[in-house]
């Protein structure tokens, strides 16, 4: 066991500590340093990701996992939030005196979700898990005197405290038919017993109920809408790209590892939840008149295209997931953070606010019309590539009608996806002038800009890491 | 002498490079562009001389060919080519000599039109189209210029644009055309999935000793829709009347000379197609002369001093149609080129008189021209005469061999139609020339002669009006009928007998004319109250032009109407319908969504069991 | 000529045009306009070099460029044409050379509207060099946004509100393309299971043998999507609204090139990959194009707008061009893609006049106006020539495609093709009236103030006029080249799956 | 004897009264007590498990105290925040939450 590949988690887990610190110690004029370390301390630990990246270990008999997949993870999550802390540089100001812990709560929940994406047993996943929540918890309500964040704030703690309750007593439920907490040893025993036990089968429901709440599937989905209107926007953005790619990360994992198609045939349910997933969220989000709520219904939606890839369960599918995270990552952040911006500017996320915008800053436009294409999976950016990785395992794997529900449903989404473009191009704003734009701002959005357009024109190199981190469940 | 035929290709070209000079570079001074275009079609003329000298100093049935690849692939080619034999010949010499006088006429006639330059540019690409035509080699060619002409034709029709009437007339020339040519676009189809070509040699050598009815039978009537909508065969005759709105030696040369005769020498063209199935001889024979008498009896209570003309070349044109059916090709080809000159002559020198008298048309309103237009009066009745069929003029030859044609051939129906159409063109024409030309009427008064630009052309016609028909005259050996022959054509003795007949039927005619119109021993104007519903019948063109209208406005219009319905409710309503489904359902799919944390649980829950549920169930079959 | 990468050259200039148009200060408008013209002008001298380069004695793909792009989904940065894809390529290259110019008079947000309109014409070329399946797929969808937002932007609200229009038109073309990107993956999973490895190349797709029923599934959801986008009656409704509400420019495009992706992809993807599953389908699309020639021929009749009559004219048109497709022979698919290049040319300058027209005298009611040709007399001859070419007039590039078409098409269908070629009257009658009630008739003093076309207007006329007439007296030249690639193409489908009459 | 259906049924049970607590309570700290509730089922379901079925570890163990860990972190920021919010909107009343919706 090389224990210095356990430093990605420790450094985080120090790093937030020392912001937490820091920002304590620090007098008032000097906290603006504390995100300058968070971030410059979350660089170095992307940089340790990296350098690392190739290195698998198995620690504690495959209670925790360093592989590729969980470091393909860690480094989604790692820009993710260095993306996030760079967009939302003007946005902290409303956190006043509480900014600081700001920083570090992020970086705890990050912390969270690298142990559920490299956890190889139940009881740390649930730790890990719990981690990334409780500290969601907190963020979700961070602006106290804004109604909307608290009531974010407890609708959390409510639906994250049940699901938790949910997926516990899954896990339970699985102990009871295995005998163990580690993936490796569950399937080991189950796949020994030959016969399906109707405990197993409720505990697999269980999970995948509890899993799916933090991925926002379909009819787990419902308090996706309020949390993301309510949370500061940079926290929606961030639970939007990481906290659910956290999921998928642990669902993934628990399924192929613990619990493969060979064990039992999970996939023809969860191909009823991605479809459903798929349907409602791109309808409901046609009706939406508030763009962080229409990111919300838009993002359960792309929930739904990544459980496609999971209910393939082949090579591209797989591929797939992981390749729609990490564009999801790029896209999305970039519509959050334009999102933010104009909330920064106008005091508000409604589709007013974004009236004129192509006018007042064409760079926000441009930036928020791409990414949102690119969720919407309009070649050649990102979304596309994706997409067409998810849909191919799909129909390999036999799934036409998911493809054809999914495509069609991508398509219509256009729609809802343009009003904004619509609004930002040919609708008549109330202030003129340009919009300031920080310039960590700036270089998040050249960013995520960059990043769409990139993974969409050239999905080459991704697709080969994607590939090498899938290794582990061919 | 071999190399004339080598560079016969220019005759077509010339005019469409003058066409190309005048639209891009003389269409500022309008003066070059007509030397231009007359240059060109002078040019072409001399050329036809020298083919048509080389043609018939040789032997008949010598077939000069040349072609150009031009649009080809396996299966299908259509080549540019020019094809000389001495049917091309005597149609280039008519075409040649007929656009040349008319534009040299036109210099006078459209003296001072704004549209001077583009005028001539037109007739240029007429001139070229029609040309191209007649020498064309193949069915592929023929149709391209044959298109060509046709949309001259409605350049030329509506030549004066800001008349509403000339406008309309122009739309109605062409769309009926358009009916005609989608039949014999079909034709041409037929032809090249059946022989798969579409050369007129070619074809000729695959259909010796072909007998197939069945195919043949659908080909010939197809190809004849052609004919039908070019040279106004009843049912598709009614755009050439309207067609007279364009300017007059418009009307001369396209509309009686040249190419409403072209569907004429198509049938003579594709003689060995038509030859080879009697029904459709017969049915084009039946069309032909229908349209004859049909016509002529229009003509008879005409007004306008052109649509009489135009009415006359109807039935000319139904005649030399009706020549084909039976059989006497080369007859028809022989009236084809005699009425070429006569009717040409009669239009511009109506012309004349409409120019003298400041565009007035009326017959009624004309009178005792002959004093003051002394060359357009006479010139206007040696082609009056030539038409009526009273020898030596060239359409008493023609008209004879025709009608000797039907007798001999044993259509007595048809020769007595034919009889009795010789005596009302006699009538009609001499009831036009006694009424505008030697009438009482004074409106005439103040009409001076045309210049010498217009009456020269006039004088050229008149001569070739009157000894056109020598070539034909079966007292001079018949030259005509020795180089335009064909397969299955017969040569009939002359017959004094059928001479003499048709003579005097035409002079019948004149007489009663005279009687009426001129010495008026009988009152016209009594004649037409007696016969009043037969004289609106008439006068209404047998109301063809109402029915049409209606049908159109029924069928074409109101189904237009109809079908927009249906694509904006029906196929938009659907695309509409469902977008609207699609958002409301997103509209009504929200409200699951109330705010309440107990409700989200619920559903969370809802989901659970169900799944739950489901899953047992279907380990539990899967169990037993 | 060798290495040169001649093709991405042409594909790219727009683009980079685009970008330093985007970098440029709003203020530069003249610079805009003219980096605009420059950049297309460019594209389209490399195209006629390309076209003038292409050795047709060697027919296939020529000008190949490609590199390895994604290795696992097998998709290859490859670029090639053939005699099908290169007058596709200069017809896009002719209409965007002439749209920039016809957009001369864009007054506002300039620097937004050029580089739309430059990534456009670049989304347009880039379906027709593509040779490998995923990178045409992906130009195949870039063009939607930029169309959307010019048409919001730029558009016009008459009958329908340029919102609506722009909004149905993306939305029904995306369904389209959703049903398109279905068969295409289904194809691309079959022909990895079949291969062994995985492969976008179309023409190691044409090369395998896959059964007959996943042939007609594929091929059928191929003539949705392709359907869809090259108008097929009932999938039309998107296209006379959209026409109606987008600025010139991009009427221009869309009638003109873009609707003609849906026939190439039919021909180059459909039928080259999937030739049972065309036999199979064909006479359905033939019985549709039918609909297609009649139906929308007919609309025309009883629209006012000028916009309306060429949107559904071309509605009507493109019936000509899937029955040309539908009768799978050599003469009737060569007549296609000629009809497609004639129809392209013909549609841009018909949407150039309209929108010259229009930008002058603020209405495109036919019944506002009346003897044009005596105020506007250049203009009445754009008009004209656009006019006759529609009605397929021989001299027009037109008449090849539809003669050409017929031919084939009646060896197949000769009921079909009958009512098909009736159109041709249909079409006289709408094109003629238009014309007349447009062009002729009295003088109208209320339009006297309205100036000729001249400068820079002249353009969209003398280019796409040009071509038309090149191309009608001189049809060799282009139907040559056709030809030669709709020839191999069959050729390597093979005699056996291609019947004459079935 | 009481055996490891026992556990099981109480342990469902539990979990009942929990959601039954959670759907029937509008005030947000019963509804934490509730899920509470739910949480201990689930521990009485690990450590019955435990001794029942795999006596040979403590696994099963282990998790309930993780989970009672957990569970008191949860509950501690719960609460904060219920009283935070308590501060200002001076109500726990769930049903008073839903600013958001639709």
């Amino acid at each position: 066991m090389n224990y210095g590949l356990l430093t990605t988690e420790i450094l985080t887990a120090v790093l937030g500590l020392i912001v937490l610190i820091a920002g304590l110690l620090l007098p008032e004029r000097g906290k603006k340093a504390v995100g300058f370390l968070a971030v410059l301390g979350l660089t170095v630990i992307l940089a340790n990701v990296i350098l690392n990246f190739g290195h698998e270990a198995v620690f504690f008999n495959g209670v925790y996992q360093i592989d590729i997949y969980g470091n393909f993870f860690k480094v989604l999550f790692l820009c993710a939030a260095l993306l996030v802390f760079f967009m939302a540089s003007r946005y902290t100001e409303f956190f006043g005196q509480r900014k600081s812990e700001w920083f570090s709560f992020m970086i705890f929940a990050t912390l969270g979700m690298m142990v559920m994406a490299s956890a190889g047993d139940l009881i740390t996943l649930y730790v890990g898990l719990e981690l990334m929540t409780i500290s969601f918890y907190i963020l979700s309500a961070y602006l106290l005197n804004d109604g909307l964040s608290a009531e974010a704030g407890i609708k959390y703690l409510i639906m994250g405290a049940l699901s938790s309750a949910v997926l516990l007593f899954g896990m339970s439920l699985i102990y009871a038919a295995s005998g163990s907490t580690v993936f490796t040893e569950i399937y080991r025993t189950l796949s020994a017993a030959g016969n399906i036990q109707p405990v197993l089968v409720a505990g697999i429901v269980m999970m995948i109920a509890g899993l799916g709440f933090k991925i926002s599937a379909v009819p787990f989905h419902m308090w996706t809408p309020d949390i993301y209107q309510g949370a500061p926007t940079p926290v929606t953005a961030y639970l939007a790209v990481a906290s659910k790619a956290a999921g998928f990360a642990a669902l993934v994992r628990i399924l192929l590892v613990a619990l493969p198609l060979s064990l039992f045939n999970w996939s023809l349910a969860l191909a009823v939840l991605a479809a459903l997933t798929i349907v409602i969220g791109n309808l409901i989000a046609l009706a939406q008149k508030n763009v962080k709520r229409l990111l919300a219904y838009s993002s359960i939606a792309q929930a739904g295209y990544i459980l496609v890839g999971l209910v393939a369960a082949n090579s591209y599918g797989l591929k797939g997931v992981l390749f729609y995270a990490m564009l999801y990552v790029f896209s999305n952040v970039g519509a959050f953070a334009v999102t933010t911006m104009v909330e920064v500017e106008t005091g508000s996320t409604e589709l007013e606010a974004f009236n004129g915008l192509g006018q007042r800053a064409p760079m926000l436009a441009a930036v928020m019309t791409v990414c949102l294409l690119s969720l919407a999976g309009i070649p050649p950016l990102a979304g596309f590539a994706g997409k067409f990785y998810l849909f191919s395992g799909a129909i390999q794997a036999g799934y036409l009608w998911l493809a054809f529900v999914g495509l069609l449903m991508s398509m219509i989404s256009v729609y809802y996806y343009l009003i904004v473009a619509k609004a930002m191009y040919i609708g008549i704003s109330q202030k003129e002038g340009p919009i300031l734009v920080p310039l960590t701002a700036r270089l998040a959005l050249w960013v995520c800009l960059a990043g769409t357009l990139f993974i969409g024109l050239y999905p080459g190199p991704l697709s080969r890491i994607t590939e090498m981190a899938i290794g582990l469940f061919l | 002498m071999q190399n004339i035929l080598q560079i016969s290709w220019i005759i077509p070209v010339l005019p469409f490079l003058a066409f190309a000079c005048i639209g891009l570079f003389l269409h500022r001074w309008p003066k070059a562009a007509a030397a231009m275009s007359i240059l060109a079609i002078g040019g072409s003329f001399v050329l036809s001389l020298l083919v048509a000298l080389k043609v018939f100093t040789g032997d008949p049935g010598q077939v000069f060919e040349l072609s150009a690849r031009w649009l080809s692939m396996p299966g299908l080619r259509v080549d540019m080519g020019i094809m000389i034999d001495p049917l091309t010949a005597v149609m280039l010499i008519v075409v040649t000599t007929v656009a040349l006088l008319v534009q040299i006429y036109s210099l006078g006639y459209m003296d001072k039109d704004p549209g001077f330059a583009s005028y001539f540019a037109y007739q240029s690409a007429f001139a070229g189209s029609m040309l191209g035509l007649v020498v064309a080699s193949n069915f592929g060619q023929l149709f391209v210029f044959w298109e060509l002409v046709g949309i001259c034709s409605y350049l030329l029709i509506g030549f004066w644009f800001g008349k509403d009437s000339a406008k309309n007339a122009a739309i109605k020339a062409f769309v009926t055309n358009r009916v005609g040519d989608f039949g014999f676009l079909l034709g041409i189809l037929f032809l090249t999935i059946v022989f798969g070509t579409l050369n007129f040699g070619e074809l000729s050598t695959q259909l010796i000793g072909y007998d197939n009815i069945a195919v043949l039978l659908p080909i010939s009537i197809l190809l004849f829709f052609g004919p039908m909508g070019k040279s106004a065969q009843f049912p598709l005759h009614v755009w050439l009347p309207d067609a007279m709105e364009g300017p007059t030696p418009v009307s001369a040369l396209i509309h009686a000379a040249t190419m409403v005769a072209a569907g004429v020498y198509l049938i003579a063209r594709a003689f060995f197609i038509f030859s080879h199935t009697p029904q459709a001889m017969f049915f084009i024979a039946v069309v032909g002369g229908f349209t004859a008498l049909f016509a002529a009896s229009i003509a008879l209570v005409q007004n306008d001093i052109k649509r009489i003309l135009a009415y006359s070349t109807l039935s000319q044109l139904g005649y030399m149609v009706m020549a084909m059916g039976i059989g006497a090709m080369t007859a028809g080809m022989f009236h084809l080129m005699t009425h070429a000159f006569f009717k040409s002559l009669l239009f511009l020198a109506a012309g004349s008189v409409i120019h003298a008298l400041h565009e007035e048309q009326d017959i009624w309103k004309m009178g005792q021209l002959s004093q003051k237009m002394p060359v357009t009066t006479w010139t206007f009745v040696i082609g009056a005469l030539a038409l009526a069929g009273i020898p030596p003029l060239a359409g008493f030859w023609s008209k004879d061999e025709i009608l000797l044609g039907a007798y001999v051939g044993g259509y007595t129906g048809l020769y007595i139609l034919g009889s009795l159409v010789a005596f009302m063109t006699a009538f009609y024409m001499f009831r036009l020339i006694f009424t505008a030309f030697f009438g009482s009427n004074t409106n005439g008064h103040h009409a001076h002669e045309s210049a010498p630009v217009m009456t020269v052309p006039l004088i050229i016609l008149a001569i070739l009006s009157i000894v056109a028909g020598f070539v034909g005259s079966p007292y001079m050996n018949n030259i005509f009928g020795h180089f335009i022959t064909a397969p299955g054509v017969v040569h009939h003795e002359a017959n004094l007998g059928i001479m003499v007949i048709s003579s005097l039927i035409a002079l019948a005619g004149i007489v009663l004319a005279w009687i009426i119109y001129q010495r008026k021993i009988i009152n016209h104007e009594s004649l037409r109250q007696r016969f009043s519903g037969i004289y609106n019948l008439l006068s209404n063109k047998y109301y063809l032009d109402e029915i049409y209208a209606w049908l159109i406005a029924v069928f074409v219009d109101g189904g237009a109407r109809l079908l927009e319905w249906v694509d904006l409710k029906i196929v938009n309503g659907a695309i509409n319908g469902l977008a609207f489904f699609t958002g409301w359902s997103g509209r009504t799919l929200r409200y699951t969504e109330d705010g309440q944390v107990q409700t989200y649980a619920l559903y969370l829950f809802t989901g659970v069991v169900i799944i739950l549920i489901t899953a047992l169930m279907a380990v539990f079959t899967a169990i037993v | 000529m060798g290495d040169f990468p001649i093709l991405s050259l042409t594909l790219f200039i727009p683009v980079i045009g685009a970008i330093i148009i985007m970098i440029l200060p709003r203020e530069q408008e003249r610079s805009i306009k003219y980096l605009a013209a420059i950049s297309t002008l460019i594209s389209l001298v490399l195209s006629l070099l390309v076209f003038c380069r292409y050795d047709m004695t060697n027919a296939g793909m020529q000008f190949v460029e490609s590199i390895p792009w994604v290795k696992d989904l097998g998709v290859n940065y490859a670029l090639g044409v053939d005699g099908i894809s290169i007058p596709l390529l200069l017809l896009t290259n002719l209409i965007g050379f002439s749209a920039v110019y016809a957009s001369w008079q864009v007054a506002e947000r300039i620097k937004e509207f050029f580089a739309l309109l430059l990534l456009l014409i670049t989304g347009v070329m880039g379906t027709f060099v593509a040779t490998d399946l995923f990178i045409f797929f992906l130009f195949y969808e870039v063009v939607v946004i930029p169309i959307y937002l010019l048409v919001i932007m730029f558009g016009s609200s008459k009958r329908v509100t340029k919102e609506y229009a722009g909004m149905k038109l993306t939305i029904y073309l995306l369904i389209g393309s959703a049903f398109l990107l279905v068969g295409l993956i289904a194809l691309f999973i079959k022909a990895q299971a079949i291969l062994g490895y995985p492969s976008m190349d179309i023409k190691t797709l044409a090369g395998l043998n896959y059964p007959v029923a996943f042939q007609i599934f594929a091929y059928s959801l191929m003539a949705l999507g392709f359907g869809t986008l090259l108008s097929m009656v009932p999938f039309h409704a998107w296209s006379p609204d959209g026409y109606a509400g987008a600025p010139t420019a991009v009427s221009m495009i869309h009638a003109g090139v873009l609707k003609k992706i849906g026939g190439y992809g039919l021909i180059r993807i459909g039928l080259f990959i999937l030739p049972a599953g065309a036999k199979y389908i064909a006479p359905i699309i033939a019985l549709l194009a039918i609909g297609n020639v009649v139906y929308a021929g007919m609309i025309c009749l009883s629209q006012k707008d000028l916009k309306y009559i060429v949107g559904y004219s071309s509605v009507s048109h493109m019936g000509y061009v899937l029955i040309g497709i539908a009768s799978l022979n050599l003469i009737s698919i060569n007549g296609a893609v000629m009809m497609m290049f004639a129809h392209g040319v013909m549609a841009a300058l018909f949407f150039a006049m309209i929108g010259n027209l229009y930008h002058k005298s603020h209405t495109r009611n036919v019944a506002d106006f009346g003897g044009l040709a005596h105020q506007m007399p250049r203009l009445a001859t754009g008009f004209m020539l656009a006019g006759l070419s529609s009605l397929g007039l021989p001299g027009t590039v037109n008449f090849i495609g539809e003669f050409t078409i017929f031919v084939g098409a009646f060896r197949n269908y000769q009921i079909l093709t009958i009512i098909a070629i009736s159109g041709i009257i249909i079409t006289a009658v709408y094109i003629l009236r238009t014309l007349g009630n447009l062009l002729f008739g009295p003088r109208k003093p209320e339009w006297d103030h309205l100036q000729d076309l001249r400068g820079p207007e002249m353009v969209p006329l003398l280019v796409l006029g040009g071509a038309i007439l090149l191309g009608g007296i001189l049809p060799f030249t282009l139907m040559d080249l056709i030809n030669s690639g709709v020839g191999q193409l069959l050729t390597q489908i093979g005699p056996i799956q291609i019947g004459g009459i079935f | 004897m009481i055996g490891l259906n026992h556990y099981l049924l109480l342990a469902t049970i539990l979990f009942g009264i929990g959601v039954y607590g959670v759907f029937s309570k509008r005030n947000a700290v019963a509804i934490l007590m509730s899920i509470e509730l739910m949480l201990n089922a689930v521990n009485i379901n690990f450590v019955a498990i435990n001794k029942f079925i795999q006596p040979s570890n403590t696994i099963g163990q282990l998790f309930a105290i993780f989970v009672i860990v957990v569970a008191a972190a949860e509950v501690s920021v719960g609460l904060a925040l219920i009283i935070s919010i308590y501060r200002h909107k001076k109500s726990v009343n769930l049903s008073d939450f839903n600013l958001m919706k639709w």
